[in-house]
C-alpha cells in the first residue's frame, strides 16, 4: 500500500500552516513523528489538543513550529504546566485557544458527523466563553429562556497519532483509545505511526475489528517502535518519568530547552535505545 | 500510631463519599483516590470507582470523551476539582494568575472543569495548599462558576471544600463557604489568616475526627498496595 | 453478580409503557427476550428503532404489545415491508413516527452525550420533517440564512439488545456493533441478552476492551443461546432466511399472524432446536 | 452468448461509476453491488467498494452510524436509492402510497434516504420497475427531496435514473430528468407510455451500450464468485 513511508515522509506530509489534531498523553502520541516535524522545521502549526496535550505541543511551541494552540491543558503529568507552553502565554507569542475537554470532544465529533454546530451543557459563565469568539451562547429552540453555548465544528487538516498496529491493507488497531476513531473521522487526512505492522487482514478478525480504523481514514503510515516514547502506549509501555521529569527542569529556560532539543534531534530513534 | 496529615485528608474524603454510588477520580489525584478505595472496601464494594490512569481501576472503553458523557448521563455523583485559585463564591481557576491571556503565572488549563462542575451533583474542591494565594477574594480568570444564574441547566455545583487545613461546605443559595472542622493541630483562627475570603463560621468549630482504626488498617494495608498501581511514589510514602 | 437473571425475569424489568430502543437486524437483536416479553404480554411500548427494525418490531406490533414507534423503515430483509407494521399503519393503531436513519442515530448520541438537542443536514423538504413536531428548524447560529434541522435528544427507558459474550462482572462484548454502546449509554437501563458467559474479565485484555460495554451500563443480562434467532449475529450465525420468509408469508394477515405467533410461543427456546 | 437483461444493467451501472473513488451499496441490493466489483476491477481497484451486509466487502468498524458520517465527511461519493414512487422533479418516496399517515400502501420507510440524497455527491436513483405507478407525476410522501432551495445545504443530489427501460441523467437547474439511453429492446415510445411524468428526450436517443467482452467475462467470472458471499441467489441466476 502507499501510505506507508519512513518518519521523515509523514512529517513532510503535514504542510506548514495545518490544523493538526493530536490526542492526550495517555492515548497514543506520535512523538518520533513530532521530532521530524521538528528536524524539518514546521512552521505555523495549528495544534488542536484532544482534549489536552504534554510534552508534545510544549516542544512543538518551544521549537517555534506553532502559530496557534487550541487546548484545555498543557501538563507535563505530575511535573506541572508545560514550561515552553507557559513561557508562550506570558510572552503572547503563540495565540492560545483555552478550551475545556468535553468542548473539543463535542467539536471534533460534530466534524466527524457533519454536523454544522454542536449544543454543549456547562460552560456558561465561564471566562472561557468570553475569550471565545467562535463560541456563541443561543437559546435552546426546544425550551425558550433556556441557554445553550453552540460550539462550531472542527475539522483539522491532519490527525497525527501513534498506535499499537497496522496491517498491510493500512487499517489501524487503536485499542480503547476511541477518540483517535473521532480525529480520524473528523479530520481531512490522517497521519499515523505504528509499533508494528501485521501481515494478517485487521478487519477479518471478529473479536478486534471493532477497535479498528479502516484504511480509509488512513493517508500515511509509518513504522516507529516505542514511537510514543517519553510518552507511554496503554498496553505496551509505561511513561518514562524521569525522561519527562528531566525535560520539564531543562525548558524551565529557553538555553535548557535547546539543549534539550539538541540532544533529542541528535539522538538515535527510541528503537535503537531500549 | 496515630493518623498522619494525609491519611486524616483520606479519612475525612472517604466519610464524604458514603452512600455515594460512583465517583471518578481524575489524573495526579492520589489522596481521593486512596479515599474512594477506602469507601468502597466501607461499602462492601457499592461504590463504584473509577480512576483515570489506573488500568485495574478503569472500566473506560470508549474513549477519554466518555468521562463526560457518562458524568452528562447522571452516572458519576461525585468528582474532585482543584484549582490554582479558589474564591470565597466557588469560583475556580486553573488558567493562570494576572491578567489573561498574558497572565503572570500560567497554569495547565480548565481541563474538564468547566463542564464537569455544571453536572456532577456532588463537586469537592480539593486544594492541599491552604494559602491566600490560593484562597483569593476573587479568582483573575473564571475556568468554571461557583453558581449559576436561575435558568442555567445545572444539575451539579460545587458542595465542599478540602484543603490541609479544614473542611468547608459550600452554600449553593447563599453563595458563600461555612467552616464544617479543623484538622487537628490547626485553629480557626489559622484557616481565617490563611484565607483571602469571608466565610460563614459557627460558634464552636469541632475538629476533623481522624479516621477509626478500620479506616487506618485499610489505609495501611490493601489500599497501599491498590493504589501504588497507579501512584507507586505515594504508596510507598503512606 | 445480581444482573444475572433469566429471559421472563429479563423481559419483566422492561415496564408497560417503556421506551424501549432496539437495534437493527444485523447488529444483535434480542429476538428470545422478545419473545418474553410478548409471552407477558408488555403492553403500550414505545419502540425506538436504531435505526430500523425487522421482524422484532413487527412481531410486538402484531401481537399489540405496541402503542408507538419512531423508526426509519420495519423491513423483514428481502422480503419487504414488515405486514403488520403496514397493517397498524393502514389502521393507525399505532402512532408511526416516522424518522431516518442519521437522526436516530444522531439523536441517540444526543441522549449519550447528555446535549439537549442536536442539528442534522439534510431533512430540509422532506415530508419526514412536516410529519415531525418535535423536529424543529433553526438558522444556524454560526451563518444566518443557513437552515438546519435541530432533533431533542434521546434518552430511551431501555435499550434491549443482543450480544456475542458477557463476562460475570456483567462486562458486555459487542464486537463491531458500536451502535449498541451508543443505545447503552444514552438510555437509562440497558438489558442484555448473550450467547455465553465466560470466566475472563473482558476488561482486562487490551485486544478486545475497545469492543466492550462496562458493566456500570448494564442492569440485567440473561443467557440466550442463539438469542437473535431467526434474525443473525455478526460472526456467529447467519439469519434463518427460510424462517424469516415463513414469517412474512404469515403475517401478512391477522389469522396467518396469529398461527405464527402461537408456534412461536410454544416452540422450546431457539438453543434446543439447532 | 448476448448480455441479459441484468447483465446491460450491470456494465450500465459500471460506466457511471467510472472515475468515482468511493461508493457504498445499501442492502437489497446486488445489480449494484456487481456493477460496484466490476468497476473496482476496471479500475485496478482504485475504487473504493463497500458493501453494506458483505462482511469481505464491508470496512465499517464504528457501527450502522458510520456510513451516514462517512457520507458527511465527503467520503463517499456514489450512493444508490431506490423508491416506491418516483417523480420528475426528483423527489423519492419510500414511505408509501395514498394519504400519510394512512396510507393505502405502506413500504418499509425512508431509511437513510433524507439524508444521504442531500450529502453523497451523486445518488443513482435504481429502480427496474419502470411503469406508471412508480413514476408519477407527483410522489405521495416526500421522503427526500430532489432539489433544495437557494441557501439549503446540499452538497449532493440525484444524478442519474437507471431503469429496467433506460437511463435518464437529472438537471439539477432544471429540476427535470433527461432521456439519455434505451435498453436494448426497448423504445423511447415505452418509456413515455410507462412514465407518469415529463422529462427531455432529444431528437436522437442512443441505445444503452452492452458491456463489452471483457466486462461480460468479469460479471461471468469473479464478480459472480465475489458477490456471491452477500447474494447467493442472486449470482446463482447470474
Amino acid at each position: 500500500m502507499d501510505s506507508f513511508c519512513d518518519l521523515a515522509a509523514l512529517a513532510a506530509a503535514i504542510p506548514d500552516g495545518a490544523t493538526v489534531a493530536v490526542p492526550s498523553a495517555p492515548f497514543g502520541v506520535a512523538m518520533a513523528a513530532t521530532r521530524e516535524l521538528v528536524r524539518r522545521p514546521a512552521r505555523g502549526l495549528r495544534l488542536v489538543c484532544v482534549p489536552t496535550s504534554s510534552i508534545q505541543a510544549d516542544a512543538l511551541i518551544g521549537a517555534g513550529c506553532v502559530a496557534a494552540i487550541e487546548t484545555s491543558a498543557v501538563s507535563i503529568g505530575e511535573y506541572g504546566t508545560g514550561p515552553r507552553f507557559a513561557a508562550a502565554a506570558r510572552e503572547g507569542s503563540v495565540r492560545i485557544l483555552d478550551a475545556t475537554c468535553p468542548a473539543i470532544h463535542a467539536a471534533i465529533q460534530a466534524g466527524m458527523k457533519g454536523l454544522p454546530f454542536i449544543p454543549l451543557r456547562g460552560l456558561l459563565g465561564s471566562d472561557l466563553v468570553a475569550h471565545r469568539p467562535d463560541w456563541k451562547v443561543i437559546d435552546n429552540p426546544f425550551a425558550p429562556g433556556d441557554p445553550v453555548v453552540v460550539l462550531p465544528a472542527l475539522r483539522p487538516d491532519v490527525a497525527l497519532f501513534h498506535a499499537p498496529r497496522a496491517d498491510r491493507h493500512g487499517n489501524v488497531f487503536i485499542g480503547r483509545s476511541r477518540d483517535l476513531v473521532n480525529m480520524a473521522q473528523a479530520a481531512r487526512a490522517t497521519a499515523v505511526t505504528v509499533e508494528e505492522v501485521v501481515d494478517d487482514d485487521l478487519l477479518q478478525d471478529p473479536e478486534r475489528a471493532g477497535a479498528v480504523i479502516p484504511a480509509l481514514y488512513v493517508e500515511r503510515i509509518a513504522l516507529a517502535p516505542r514511537g510514543a516514547w517519553p510518552l507511554g502506549l496503554p498496553g505496551r509501555y509505561a511513561p518514562d518519568d524521569a525522561a519527562l521529569g528531566r525535560y520539564a527542569q531543562a525548558a524551565r529556560t529557553r538555553e535548557g530547552f535547546a539543549s534539550w532539543l539538541a540532544a533529542w534531534l541528535a539522538a538515535a530513534p527510541a528503537a535503537e535505545r531500549t | 500510631m496515630s493518623a498522619s496529615k494525609t491519611e486524616i485528608l483520606i479519612g475525612a474524603i472517604a466519610r464524604l463519599l458514603e452512600g455515594s454510588r460512583s465517583v471518578v477520580i481524575g489524573n495526579q489525584s492520589p489522596i481521593p483516590g486512596s479515599a474512594a478505595l477506602v469507601a468502597r472496601a466501607l461499602a462492601g464494594g457499592a461504590l463504584r470507582v473509577t480512576i483515570l490512569g489506573s488500568r485495574r481501576h478503569t472500566d473506560f472503553t470508549n474513549g477519554g470523551v466518555e468521562t463526560f458523557d457518562r458524568a452528562a448521563q447522571g452516572r458519576v455523583d461525585v468528582f474532585f476539582l482543584g484549582g490554582g485559585q479558589i474564591d470565597g463564591a466557588a469560583n475556580i481557576n486553573l488558567v493562570g494568575a494576572g491578567e489573561y491571556p498574558r497572565v503572570d503565572v500560567r497554569w495547565p488549563g480548565s481541563f474538564g472543569s468547566a463542564y464537569l462542575y455544571f453536572v456532577v451533583p456532588r463537586v469537592i474542591l480539593f486544594r492541599e495548599e491552604h494559602t491566600p494565594r490560593v484562597f483569593v477574594r476573587k479568582v483573575d480568570f473564571v475556568s468554571a462558576p461557583g453558581t449559576s444564574p436561575p435558568g442555567v441547566y445545572r444539575p451539579g455545583g460545587p458542595w465542599k471544600l478540602l484543603t490541609g487545613l479544614g473542611l468547608l461546605a459550600f452554600d449553593q443559595a447563599r453563595r458563600r463557604f461555612a467552616l464544617e472542622s479543623v484538622h487537628p493541630g490547626h485553629t480557626v483562627e489559622e484557616i481565617v489568616a490563611n484565607t483571602g475570603f469571608e466565610f460563614d463560621c459557627p460558634a464552636r468549630v469541632p475538629t476533623t475526627p481522624e479516621p477509626d482504626p478500620r479506616v487506618l488498617a485499610l489505609i495501611r494495608g490493601p489500599i497501599r498496595d491498590e493504589i501504588a498501581e497507579t501512584y507507586p511514589k505515594f504508596a510507598a510514602a503512606l
